[in-house]
């Protein structure tokens, strides 16, 4: 069933040169992680070396070879949200899920990281939860957030 | 496309179908990008939408847009009724944004509260 | 919220100067107080408006209004009637004829009115998942003009003479760029354009792509013919999941339409355009990284030469634009080179979109001029400082850029002016702090920021941002001395002078310019052992350990 | 184009394209560097060669700016003095000084930068890179991740020259850290072992397994000689402390340019293994007892002595060596012609490349590599067929993967999935034994499609017309009947092919293993000089050479119809020469060859048999006739390291010292006359095997008198013109490729160019004929036999290589899935494999890479002998077996 999902993923890009990176993110979009038995057959069908698959996998941030929580919290920590106050975001989430960056919530709901920029300064201190982005955070509003999930 | 009047043609067409469209309808432009987005735009276009047809107003499109660039004051709608200037309404949430449906386009009434154009 | 609803345009060309622009523009500035149209009414210094003869010469946007020969002791009359009333002084009209419209630059319809936007010109007003409305706006104009009319030698000759320069940071002329593209010999090339938006406070492109996805594509294709591509790509960031629906809805109707595709306008070229998402890595925003990560590696950046327009993309030459500079395109195709490149100063023609945030009253995009003032932009567009407090500094260009503190407000923002005060004009950033933050403390931010998003390859840049980041922490937490200071100037020295890349060559520059201009700040954390803003939570004592503190001393 | 560059003051003449880095080192200017290679892609991380231009006070990298007109750079400014030295403490705030006890010192690079830049230690300490200890998960080297300065050249080897990736990078940015995906060992990773990797790396983040704590570097004495495993010639610097060889390394200038494989590299410590044959044996009642020299040498005198008196020398043969010296086989074949009076003489080589001797000195006048080895990465289209290199001939493998990786195309034609499939453009994989079928097919191509090099057929070559005679009805469909190829990829190869500047054909034994070997290489001759490629650079006919020095004893004569040379034995005016040189009377007859000389023992023709450094039992297919013969001989003389299944049949054992215990030459695959090198004292009382048949002579009568192998080299270059101009003096620094006619001839890169060495080149088509043994009832499966990366030959040498051996003991016969379910075998699972000549017991390894039908073993494998089984069917012409093709049956043992 693994193998024909990415398969089936991989044929898809049947006609693209190089399609690794777009290809790792539907494997992950529809597998959840980059895991080891995952990789192996990304890389047994786009024909590559394992190791190059591996290392471009944990390159890249939003790719994640480890088995993360349902939904993934990113909190911006770029210097415009710094400076509207992203630390005490990050203060709030830490302290709401009871965990700290890089870990996942017992329930297995979230997982809590860092990103870069989301370019949404003017909204600014923001975080992103999967791929939704979420601005203007007070501790009141990142309650109404988090109920969403 | 085959040549640039068959382009012409077709930017005309529209334009004189966007101008009909003007006279009669009223039209309301929502901001549609992530930081709209991220500050609570699909809550206030759900608003509106409901609101529109709790009300029964159909003539009134709504379109979407991106962002305008005024991030801070997301979300942001502009409201163009027939023969009225353009007003944009920023700072929204689902609850004034049906005001400004109820007042704006019901009563023809410029909400000045959450105005930034035209206080 | 200061728009202004008008803009007046006084052209400062020397013809005009010599004829008394200037005297004329001080009155009118005087005029504007005494009716308290200053906050209303904006003027603008501008370049050559065209008909020198008619000097001193001014425009009054958004109407487009000309008036010649104006001289001082007409300006009352302007003010009042125009200005004030709303009627024309027809005695000073000055008729520019059929070319009128293509002067006028493009405006909001209503509401922006202190802007001047060509990139940003359809943000907001259409609606990006209808192609239709960009069409309405006279879009894929520029594209069948190019396909029908022109060279591709005569597109980029236009590129060129609009003195268009690379929005992504670097600032390299764009029309080179295509030249040297198109004069690669090759069986295959490609454009791609960089929408890899990673620089820390910067929007413009999210803007752009979500806003008038169409202008990029329309763009791109034009590119692709001036070089002799037939495929592009899009590279944008992972993060960016708005702008990437939007894109492949906006490619998908291109191709519908036949205006992405096979045999475009009936002219034999072939242009079509894919996307490529990045992963989360801010170096790719790095040309040559963002090729390895097109190409399925490690977004590593690559020696230089060879550089992409002879060698690129799986080799091939290939043309790589930042997204705002490709948006420039179509206008400049449409208006001309001659329209295009009187807009700005001589050196930085044409406008540029800021993304303005921190803590200034007004957070968001914005569209000038280059040239105007770091202060125009902070007082004027931003509103100034929130709160009422003061300003204590702004970096420009993002994270790798340095911060201007309060004395060099009025540096215009353009490519030159700031990198002769130690920055950079980048993307675009503006981020303004007030005297709340410490230096030391957004220092650190920026570190960190690098430390996470440093490839690694380079041995000064994956070392170098770990040990500045490292001082600084011991720094906020009182563990600092004097010698720090002076590592923190060698870890600099060493990146910027050999990093392998952009990245790690502007990583420091943000401790170049606090050490600069707040050299003071850092010595207090590390000789007093104090944090004036109370940000470095070591170093904030509370009110009995300062008695303590005051009885031992 | 060249340009004049200013490096620090100094004028110097660069060619256009060089790096600054390249120009100062050519100009003896050191620029301290930890992540360039000439092998690789400039890769600029290490920053550390950056150079000040001096108009512009910018540095730059110089591995990675090229040279122009007045360029003016200065490597050693106040302000690259001051970068190097805050890099350098860069490196150092991330590496734990443990210089006292590192294995490296004295050799590490990063060492010897601190020392040059005067720093102790560095400001900028603070958090370190940390491992979960030193990764040791294979037999041959470990890897200490928290030594490592990701400089990065170990992942950029495996990657662009190896080409295998099987280590990479793991996160980005300070966390950078290399290895294999997911931490796996290498082992289970496609690690080739080829320590590459070991050879680049700056610091003692890799080091070789064995050597640790053996020695410092300082008390290593370097001794360059040329590697004794195959035919490539690597030459390896062997590391010697108190008479053992502590590790193996390497430098740059050569063949193998500073690359290695894992024999070369890892695989030499059987010169000391505690097996060795340090005594003569003496076979008494049945039982080896050991004896003195002086017993030893007149036993072997005296009953050689006996022998000729009672028979006449003709009832003697020698088997020489491949593996020895050239002057050792220069001298085994003067011994058997000279003392003994006969030209039974002949080596293995009949049983490799016979057939090209054969069908290439036919054709062009020369049996060997037309071609350098480092050619080949130039060639625009490589055809590839029946050679395993990536196993065989590991370090020829890279300059295919090379040219591949430059752009060229790469056929490769195979019954087998070997590995270089992975990297081909188009693998041909026809029924074993249809080659000349296949070439014929892509002649019949070539002509029909107007391929074809019109002038070249003109001008060089002779009978055209028979060519177009036979070619003419393999058509590609027909081809495809025969071979199983694909009609359309016929077309394609003999296109790509065909269509090539420069396209060389690689070969071994696949081709010529087989009772059409002759047939086989006389069709590529064909199909070379059909299309115009030979006699140019970078193209050729290249038959590759197994065994370290087999091109070596065949230029030496240890041939039964040929002088040193390739001087007929029964040509009267040569004859006459060699009889006054050696001043002896000498037989016009051409001796026996290998094969012959055991059916000649068994018809009692020959008495005695002198065999040096070979082991038949093993090597020779049909080994069950093989030891029937030995056991019938009157008079058996081994010489060898190691005790031999040969041996056992030996009456005297003649301990051999092995080549690292002695000086003299091999020659390569290529042609090269390469130096061998005393590295240790002889194992025990072993002695070289030059001296043995010195004081054998002596004591038979004849006044020999060589107290050094240069000697004996001086002697060769005055019998033989093609080793003419080869003197030790002239190969100190690097080898010469024959012909090398005089003293002042600088040796010959590439054959035939411009006249072939017989004057026209000659086509000789030949019809297909089906291998002499087709599967059947009975034996319904085909074996074929090759070789295995980790081991060589009959496993002498590998086997006794601790490393080698522990990391593969034992053969592990491919079989295709099909089969394997067919027969209920599984992975692992044991076999008995049956031919019409014998039994032997194997191992069974699934896989892809043989067909339904087909199954692989490899020969190293005393425990698994594939020669056992194979057939001792001969090719008319070179004698050679036909090793490639035998039926047998196949059942699993319970």
């Amino acid at each position: 069933m693994l193998e024909a999902s990415i398969k089936e993923i991989t044929e898809n890009f049947e006609s693209e040169t190089t399609p690794l990176i777009s290809v790792l993110h539907k494997v992950q979009a529809k597998l959840g992680y980059l895991s080891e038995e995952v990789l192996e057959l990304v890389a047994k069908y786009l024909d590559l070396p394992l190791s190059k698959v591996y290392g471009v996998a944990t390159f890249y941030t939003l790719l994640d070879t480890e088995e993360k929580g349902e939904n993934i919290i990113r909190v911006c920590e770029s210097a415009p949200c710094h400076v509207k106050g992203s630390t005490n975001v990050l203060t709030e989430v830490k302290e709401r899920l009871g965990i700290d960056i890089g870990e996942t919530t017992e329930d297995n709901k979230f997982s809590l990281e860092l990103t870069s920029c989301l370019g949404v300064c003017g909204v600014a201190p923001a975080i992103m939860i999967n791929d939704r982005v979420y601005g203007n955070l007070t501790a009141n509003k990142l309650e109404t957030v988090l109920k969403k999930y | 496309m085959k040549s640039l009047e068959e382009l012409n043609k077709l930017r005309e067409e529209i334009r004189s179908k966007e101008a009909e469209a003007a006279e009669s309808n009223v039209k309301i432009t929502i901001a549609m990008g992530t930081c709209g987005i991220a500050a609570g735009a699909r809550d206030v276009s759900d608003a509106i939408l409901d609101e529109l047809e709790a009300r029964g107003l159909d003539d009134v499109t709504v379109t979407y847009t991106g962002c305008i660039g005024l991030c801070q004051q997301e979300p942001l709608v502009k409201v163009k009724a027939a023969e009225q200037p353009v007003v944009l309404y920023g700072n929204l949430n689902a609850e004034s944004a049906r005001k400004v449906v109820a007042q704006h386009i019901v009563n023809n009434q410029v909400v000045s509260e959450w105005s930034i154009n035209n206080k | 919220m200061a728009f202004y609803r008008s803009h007046i345009l006084v052209c400062t060309d020397q013809e005009c100067v010599e004829k008394g622009a200037k005297e004329v523009e001080r009155t009118l500035v005087k005029e504007l107080k005494k009716f308290n149209l200053d906050n209303e009414i904006k003027v603008v210094d501008t370049g050559c408006l065209g008909p020198c003869e008619a000097g001193p010469l001014m425009v009054i946007y958004p109407e487009g209004v000309y008036y010649g020969n104006v001289q001082v002791e007409d300006v009352s009359e302007i003010v009042e009637e125009h200005l004030l009333k709303g009627r024309r002084v027809n005695r000073l009209l000055y008729e520019i004829g059929d070319d009128a419209e293509v002067i006028a630059p493009y405006q909001q319809e209503d509401v922006f009115p202190g802007e001047m936007r060509v990139v940003l010109r359809n943000c907001g007003i259409i609606n990006p998942e209808n192609i239709k409305e960009y069409i309405a706006q006279d879009g894929y104009q520029s594209l069948g003009k190019a396909l029908t009319e022109l060279t591709q030698e005569e597109v980029i000759e236009m590129v060129e003479e609009s003195g268009l320069r690379g929005r992504g940071g670097a600032g390299f002329p764009t029309g080179l760029k295509w030249k040297f593209t198109n004069q690669a010999d090759a069986d295959e090339k490609y454009v791609v354009a960089n929408a890899d938006e990673g620089e820390p406070g910067t929007s413009k492109d999210r803007l752009i792509m979500e806003g008038d996805p169409h202008s990029l594509l329309e763009a791109m294709a034009i590119a692709g013919y001036a070089v002799g591509a037939n495929t592009g790509y899009i590279y944008i960031r992972g993060e960016y999941q708005l702008a990437v629906n939007r894109l492949e809805t906006a490619i998908e109707q291109a191709e519908e339409l036949g205006l992405l595709g096979e045999n475009i306008f009936d002219s034999g070229f072939d242009f079509k355009i894919k996307i490529r998402e990045g992963a989360g890595a801010y170096v790719c925003g790095e040309e040559t990284a963002l090729l390895q990560s097109i190409e399925g590696e490690r977004g590593e950046p690559q020696v230089k030469p060879p550089y992409p327009p002879s060698e690129g993309l799986w080799g091939k030459p290939t043309l790589i634009n930042n997204v705002e500079t490709l948006a420039n395109i179509p206008v400049i195709l449409e208006k001309g080179a001659k329209w295009y490149s009187e807009i700005g100063t001589e050196s930085c023609t044409g406008t540029k979109v800021f993304t303005l945030s921190g803590d200034v009253e007004n957070e968001g995009l914005i569209e000038v001029p280059m040239g105007t003032t770091l202060r125009e932009i902070v007082e004027g567009f931003g509103g100034g400082i929130v709160n009422g407090r003061e300003f204590k500094m702004a970096q420009t260009g993002g994270t790798s850029g340095g911060c201007i503190p309060k004395d060099l407000l009025d540096t215009p923002m353009d490519y030159d002016a700031l990198a002769e005060v130690g920055t950079a004009l980048g993307s675009g950033a503006l981020l303004v702090m007030d005297d709340t933050h410490c230096i030391v403390d957004i220092a650190k931010c920026f570190m960190h920021f690098f430390e996470h998003e440093s490839c690694g390859k380079c041995l000064p840049c994956r070392e170098g941002n770990t040990r500045i980041y490292e001082i600084l922490d011991r720094i906020s937490k009182g563990e600092g001395v004097l010698e720090d200071l002076d590592k923190l100037q060698d870890l600099a020295d060493v990146m910027s002078n050999t990093a392998l890349c952009g990245l790690g060559q502007a990583a420091p520059t943000s401790i170049y310019s606090t050490l600069d201009h707040f050299k003071d700040e850092y010595l207090a954390h590390i000789t007093a052992k104090v944090c004036a803003t109370d940000t470095c939570q070591a170093l904030v004592v509370d009110d009995e350990e300062e008695y303590e503190r005051s009885e031992t001393a | 184009m060249s340009v004049i560059v200013k490096i620090n003051g100094q004028e110097l003449e660069a060619a256009g394209g060089q790096t600054i880095l390249q120009v100062a080192q050519e100009n003896g200017i050191e620029i301290p560097n930890l992540c360039y290679d000439p092998e690789l892609k400039p890769e600029g991380a290490c920053r550390m060669c950056v150079v000040e231009v001096e108009d512009s006070g910018q540095l730059v990298t110089a591995c990675t700016t090229e040279v122009s007109e007045d360029l003016v750079v200065n490597t050693e400014s106040e302000k690259v003095v001051r970068m190097r030295k805050l890099l350098l403490e860069l490196l150092l705030a991330n590496h734990e000084q443990e210089c006292l006890t590192c294995d490296k010192a004295g050799a590490c690079n990063l060492q010897d930068y601190a020392y040059k830049y005067d720093l102790e230690d560095s400001r900028f300490k603070g958090r370190m890179r940390k491992y979960e200890g030193i990764v040791s998960d294979n037999p041959f080297f470990i890897r200490d991740n928290e030594k490592c300065i990701l400089c990065r050249k170990c992942v950029n080897i495996c990657d662009q020259v190896q080409r295998e990736a099987a280590i990479g990078f793991e996160d980005r940015g300070f966390e950078t850290t290399v290895t294999t995906a997911f931490d796996r060992p290498l082992e289970e990773v496609n690690c080739q072992f080829c320590g590459m990797c070991l050879n680049a790396c700056p610091t003692g983040a890799l080091m070789e397994k064995d050597a640790m704590g053996k020695a410092r570097n300082w008390e290593l004495d370097k001794v360059e000689t040329t590697c004794p495993y195959c035919g490539v010639g690597c030459q390896l610097e062997l590391n010697v402390k108190d008479n053992e060889i502590v590790k193996v390394t390497t430098n740059r200038d050569n063949v193998n340019r500073g690359q290695t494989c894992v024999k070369g590299k890892f695989g030499l410590d059987f010169v000391t293994n505690e097996d060795r044959l340090t005594k003569p044996l003496m076979k008494v009642d049945g039982e080896f007892k050991e004896v003195s020299w002086d017993e030893a040498f007149d036993t072997v005198a005296k009953r050689f002595g006996k022998i000729k008196e009672e028979y006449g020398g003709e009832a003697a043969a020698g088997l020489s060596s491949a593996k020895c010296t050239n002057e050792e086989n220069y001298l085994m074949q003067k011994f058997m012609r000279a003392v003994m009076g006969t030209n039974t003489v002949d080596h293995c080589a009949r049983l490799c490349h016979s057939s090209t001797v054969a069908g290439l000195a036919k054709s062009f006048g020369s049996g060997a590599m037309t071609n350098s080895i480092n050619e080949i990465e130039n060639a625009d289209t490589i055809f590839v067929t029946g050679s395993n290199t990536t196993e065989a001939h590991p370090v020829i493998a890279l300059r295919v993967k090379k040219a591949q990786k430059n752009g060229g195309k790469l056929v490769v034609a195979d019954p087998r999935k070997i590995d270089l499939v992975k990297y081909a453009d188009l693998w041909l994989q026809h029924k074993p034994g249809t080659d000349v079928a296949l070439l014929n097919g892509l002649m019949h191509v070539i002509i029909r499609d107007g391929l074809l090099d019109e002038e070249y057929i003109e001008n060089r070559t002779e009978n055209f017309s028979a060519v177009e005679d036979i070619v003419e009805k393999y058509t590609p469909e027909y081809v495809s009947e025969i071979t199983t190829v694909p009609a359309e990829d016929i077309v394609k190869a003999a296109h790509m092919y065909g269509e090539a500047e420069r396209a060389s054909i690689l070969y071994a034994m696949g081709i010529t293993q087989h009772t059409s070997g002759t047939d086989n290489v006389l069709s590529i001759a064909c199909l070379a000089m059909l299309t115009g490629n030979v006699g140019k650079e970078s193209t050729g006919v290249n038959p590759l050479r197994g065994q370290n020095n087999v091109q070596g004893a065949c230029d030496l004569g240890a041939l039964p119809n040929v002088y040193p040379g390739y001087q007929a034995v029964d040509d009267p005016e040569i004859n006459k020469k060699f009889e006054e040189a050696w001043g002896v009377e000498l037989s016009d007859e051409v001796g026996y060859t290998v094969t012959e000389i055991f059916d000649a023992i068994e018809e009692d023709k020959v008495k005695a048999l002198y065999v040096m450094g070979e082991n038949p039992v093993l090597s020779d297919p049909d080994s069950n006739h093989i030891r029937e013969a030995l056991e019938d001989a009157e008079f058996v003389v081994v010489q060898d390291i190691f005790m031999s299944e040969t041996a056992e049949y030996a009456d005297v054992i003649l301990p051999a010292a092995s080549f690292a215990e002695k000086d003299g030459t091999f020659t390569n695959s290529e042609r090269k006359v390469q130096r061998v090198r005393k590295a240790i004292d002889p194992v025990g009382e072993t002695k070289a095997d030059w001296e043995i048949f010195t004081e054998l002579a002596n004591r038979m009568g004849y006044d020999w008198d060589y107290n050094h192998p240069s000697e004996i080299t001086d002697e060769i270059a005055s019998v033989s013109p093609i080793y003419g101009g080869i003197r030790y003096d002239r190969i100190e620094e690097d080898g010469l490729q024959w012909p090398c006619l005089d003293y002042d001839h600088s040796g010959t890169m590439y054959l035939h160019e411009g006249e072939f060495a017989r004057g026209l080149g000659q086509f000789n088509p030949a019809e297909y004929m089906p291998p002499q043994e087709e599967p059947d009832k009975d034996y319904p499966y085909v074996l074929t036999t090759g070789r295995r990366l980790f081991h060589f030959h009959t496993g002498t040498m590998s086997r006794n290589a601790e490393a080698l051996d522990a990391h593969y003991p034992e053969e592990l016969m491919e079989m295709n899935i099909a089969d394997a379910e067919k027969l209920g075998v599984g992975e692992g699972d044991k076999v008995k494999v049956s031919s019409r000549r014998g039994t032997v017991e194997s191992k069974v390894t699934i896989s892809e890479r043989v067909p339904e039908g087909l199954v692989f073993m490899s020969f190293h494998f005393a425990e698994s002998a594939a020669n056992v089984l194979t057939n001792p069917a001969l090719d008319p012409v070179a004698k050679i077996p036909e090793y490639k093709v035998c039926a047998i049956n196949i059942e699993k043992v319970s």
